[in-house]
């Protein structure tokens, strides 16, 4: 599920999927590389959210604000335009790369294969949890590097997408 | 001991709250006045009633004396609280509620007159020894004449010389000259402020103390002649006249000059036959020779911080001294211990002229812990409007010394959530964390001199923060952790290390 | 000053969060640890990093020694802070973060060690001078031998009579003996008791001190060989030998007692070459006469009330003194203001023998206000379950005296909401209001001799509470108020008035 | 509205009705006489109440407990029985009488009418607010005592039910 936020004179676009026992957020700032995330939901109430973001146990209060989302962390408060449930825009075209050391359990794809956003298209294990790698946006599958059982480390070329 | 049996609470907020608490601690019932603005704050609540005296303008409700006079004999009040502001120093309605046989809980009538209007209580100050800054009151009618005597006490005063206007306050009719061949144009400019400010044009000259430091007593005397004082607040941290930030004990006084000021706060009450708590304030100059302000005939919002270091209650001290009660302590049994520092919260904009801020508190949590006291009167859902003055929290932090009173109120201003409605507290960080407020160099110019350039910091979210907000909103606020959230002790992974899961390549 | 660059916090609850503040405040990170049952407590996102250490037992988690070693090292800590309970008075504990070159922030374990075992400390007090509860450890091996020598000395020391168990401790395996006649028998009992429950049959004897208070002595010693006492707490109100109500000063302790009381302390910490804080307890005889108890190597839960009377922050002090600094502090220059008392917020039932009690804290809402003070762990929505302590919060009033800090606890736990877990509250409540407690009339049986007949209010709703039952179903929870709710100034209706609406007619 | 609520040994049926600008809360515990409260309501949100009855402003905290409703007054604790939103079992006939004085504003039944529960009977104006007194139970109206424009006094009948 991808979320859309913007504050002042930035945006950011944030992804979020289920993995293993947790998430994985994916945080889109324009021009910038994405950031993924690891993060476990130790709780989500009325006001309270509670999220372990590596070893840090991370305690935020959230509200919404007629169509914004409020977030504060300590005394910092963040007002977040509303976010809007939609598909992501299609990206520059590329190749998805690991930059984690993991192995292949499934490869979900071939070559010519058109693929919406969201598509999955690698089956990776890493650091003990599954993560399905999804098409960042509509494309073609132009060229699939790896296979079933794989090693990867970081670097590697996954997938080309056009 | 029989105090009063019911006391109306003439007064909104924090400190109609902290008032209410403090009668229930002494089993005195309370009677709660709001208006229609007020009718679900929280002192309404606190109070055994809660009686709504009017529209949300303050001069048709919390300004309306009659209204609230005849509350407090419908319900059978036997006292009157003012707290602070509103008619807390209203000499007529001190005397309209003794008139009607309660007792008011503050000065006599006769009290707050003759420390009302400045030149009354200077002249009052002189006599009584307390020494007032230099000034000279012109006593020709005409202007021209005025201007002409005004020069040559100008001259006998020494520039720079300030001009301050009779019936002045906030800065109205002030001016700075620094030149003596400007005297006559500042003070026709002056004059005509005044008049257009107070309708009355009288100005009168003042020596200027530069750089000053605002020093106020607190004193309590009973009705038996017994005065004493609490020692001092240093309230040179102020935006646009008003202050922010208040400690005790200041970083300037000796415990002689402590001493010589308290005295003088004694002897300026004494002069005056005055009665309850109320505060004196002093000009404390660089070479610390000290001048009377004015006098407060009433609870100051900072008294927490006196209450902090001497551990007096000084609103409990206020209702037993309105019983009868003589007081318990003699000056030398009182005593100050560590440093405490109190944050006004204001719901204002700092980036933006510190003008007010209104808005519905949409999440609100203020700190805890030892030596932290919050003192407040809005709660998560209150509307913040623009009737009543900005002020929303009182935040104090007591240590035992300075430097960890600091660190207190920084890590406590770090820590008090107030979500829906902007507030300086990004403001009283900068200047809690100032190597300049560090040292304690405090001035009244100090944010002037040390935060003209501040800027908000950033809006853009952390990483962290965008996380939050999707989290929230993916799985809806209010839904309970998903099964097995929980990772038993699995291997650590440092956010760095994970930081960067999956790239697109570029192109 | 750089005190230490990271602490492990090896605790969890109230005490964890309190020592995360403290390190806050001091600019030292932290590290904290929890079980699986605990990863949404407080304390984890109060610090800078949080590690699981395991299962919610604590044998498997807080107690896994070598894992908060590992924890430590891996994260780059300096220190460890065993908080109370647990490990924090286990000698071989401090023994293995000394060897690994981290400093525990407590005593050495050789002092522990000294203060360990009922017997051992017993003689180092009485070399000390301290003066020991009059007793008698047989020298004989041979059971029957051992009955013979205990008769006599029984006889000796005179009846009643205390059987104890050497490796004792909760009560098991003592018996109190007033027929001499039945000393065999019970000591015999006691053994069998003694051996069944530390697999040590060792008993001795000890002088039964009638209706004693329990009072006990903070003290604080740096590594410089300066120890100094910064007074007593009173804690006698006991419920199954546990405190629940604890208060400082005594009302039992003249000025003279409490420097002779003082004096025994210091010499009891330096009799083991003490460091850090620590408490010497005593049990105060009616007739005026004290006796060493024991000494708790550790920060105590109740540590509160002693710093809200001399202001020292208990916590930091543990920390700089770790640290190697120098007590800032002569004992000459403690001083101590006011009363202080604390009450502890259980998790348990008082009405069915204090049994623990569980649930999900679905409301929570504390007291605040000027003297009040809560130290707790817990957050609405956290579930208190049955793997630790029951105890959930402390509740620390402050006030001028006795009297006043009694009704502002009485007030505070008036207004501290816990709904989900039933919880001492109201317990607490009728103690703080019993005649004999207002009075100061403390000691270990009170609970036993004023409240064995209390009974828990009754569970019947009043018109109130029903009203707003049904109001928050009609409307919802969480819908706005209706518009114009509010009646501006209408005429009053009394409740009563307005009580009784239309009768339904019998029949 | 009529909610229905048991604790211990105890039960009790509160009707909710709108009156005026605020509500009009009816209580009835068995064999007791039912009271009726004037509230205001000046908040009420997730997890608090404010309530305006006679000159008191009262504050509550409430919660939903999986079918409990849990209200807590300071640190008293009340764990109500579900709420369930239902029609009022018949009571025992009777006639329905005045005990405040006021205006009947209209008579909406008459003699030998079949109603039920909840069925507005008559409009009273007392205290400035227009009161509907409603059926307590399903019942045949056997006799009506008052006409609109009458002035009634306390313990005057209204309206005999069977």
């Amino acid at each position: 599920m991808e979320f859309r936020y913007a504050w002042g004179d930035g945006e950011a676009t944030v992804q979020v999927q289920a993995a293993g026992d947790g998430l994985w957020v994916t945080i889109r700032r324009p021009g910038q590389e994405p950031v993924g995330y690891r993060v476990m939901v130790l709780r989500c109430e009325a006001e309270r959210l509670i999220l372990r973001m590596g070893e840090r146990h991370l305690l935020f209060h959230v509200a919404r604000d007629g169509k914004a989302r409020v977030v504060a962390q300590g005394a910092r408060v963040f007002r977040l335009e509303p976010p809007t449930l939609r598909e992501a825009r299609p990206p520059a075209a590329g190749d998805l790369t690991a930059v984690m050391p993991g192995k292949v359990l499934d490869v979900l794809v071939q070559p010519g294969q058109r693929v919406d956003a969201g598509t999955p298209l690698v089956i990776l294990e890493a650091m003990k949890m599954e993560l399905r790698i999804t098409a960042p946006g509509d494309g073609v599958v132009t060229a699939v590097f790896v296979r079933a059982g794989d090693v990867v480390n970081p670097g590697q070329k996954l997938v080309e997408l056009h | 001991m029989s105090l009063f049996r019911k006391i109306l609470v003439a007064n909104r907020g924090e400190i109609a709250v902290r008032i209410i608490r403090a009668c229930q601690e002494l089993g005195i019932a309370t009677v709660a006045v709001y208006s229609e603005a007020d009718a679900a704050a929280l002192h309404t609540s606190l109070a055994d009633e809660a009686v709504c005296i009017g529209p949300p303008p303050p001069l048709q409700s919390y300004l309306q004396a009659e209204t609230l006079l005849a509350v407090a004999r419908e319900h059978g009040c036997d006292a009157v609280h003012p707290g602070y502001g509103f008619l807390a120093e209203n000499a007529d309605f001190a005397a309209a509620v003794a008139a009607v046989g309660l007792t008011f809980i503050g000065p006599s009538a006769a009290a707050m007159r003759a420390m009302g209007g400045k030149i009354p209580s200077r002249q009052v100050m002189e006599a009584a020894g307390v020494p007032v800054v230099p000034g000279y009151h012109p006593v020709a009618v005409e202007p021209a004449e005025q201007t002409v005597e005004l020069a040559a006490a100008a001259e006998r005063l020494g520039y720079p010389i300030l001009i301050k206007a009779t019936a002045g306050g906030g800065g109205k009719g002030m001016r700075i000259v620094t030149d003596p061949a400007r005297l006559a144009v500042e003070l026709e400019s002056a004059r005509r402020e005044a008049q257009n400010a107070f309708g009355d044009p009288t100005v009168y000259l003042e020596k200027l103390i530069p750089d000053p430091r605002h020093i106020e007593f607190q004193i309590l005397a009973d009705h038996y002649g017994h005065v004493i004082h609490l020692g001092e607040r240093e309230c040179s941290i102020q935006r646009r006249h008003q202050k922010i930030i208040e400690e005790t004990p200041s970083p300037a006084l000796t415990p002689e000059l402590r001493a010589r000021m308290g005295a003088a706060a004694v002897a300026a009450a004494q002069a005056v036959g005055y009665t309850n708590a109320g505060t004196v304030e002093f000009l404390l100059a660089p070479d610390g020779r000290f001048y009377f302000l004015e006098m407060n005939t009433r609870l100051q919002v900072e008294h927490p911080i006196t209450e902090a270091v001497t551990g007096i209650d000084l609103v409990k001290a206020q209702i037993r001294i309105a019983a009868g009660q003589p007081l318990p302590w003699r000056q030398e049994a009182i005593t100050w211990r560590g440093h405490a520092i109190e944050a006004r919260i204001y719901a204002e904009d700092p980036a933006n002229q510190f003008l007010p801020a209104t808005g519905r508190v949409l999440l609100l949590s203020a700190p805890v812990g030892p030596g932290i006291r919050v003192d407040t009167g809005i709660m998560a859902g209150d509307v913040v409007g623009l009737y009543y003055d900005p002020m929303i929290a009182k935040l104090i932090c007591w240590a035992e010394n300075r430097d960890e009173a600091v660190r207190k109120l920084d890590w406590a201003l770090a820590h008090y959530l107030i979500a829906g409605v902007t507030t300086n507290i990004p403001y009283l960080q900068a200047i809690v964390r100032h190597p300049a407020y560090r040292r304690g160099e405090l001035s009244t110019d100090f944010v002037a001199r040390h935060l003209a350039a501040w800027q908000p910091p950033l809006a853009e979210p952390s990483d962290e923060v965008l996380v939050a907000a999707a989290v929230a909103d993916f799985q809806g606020d209010g839904v309970t952790p998903m099964a097995g959230a929980i990772q038993p002790g699995g291997e650590p992974y440092s956010p760095w290390r994970v930081a960067d899961g999956f790239r697109l390549g570029g192109g």
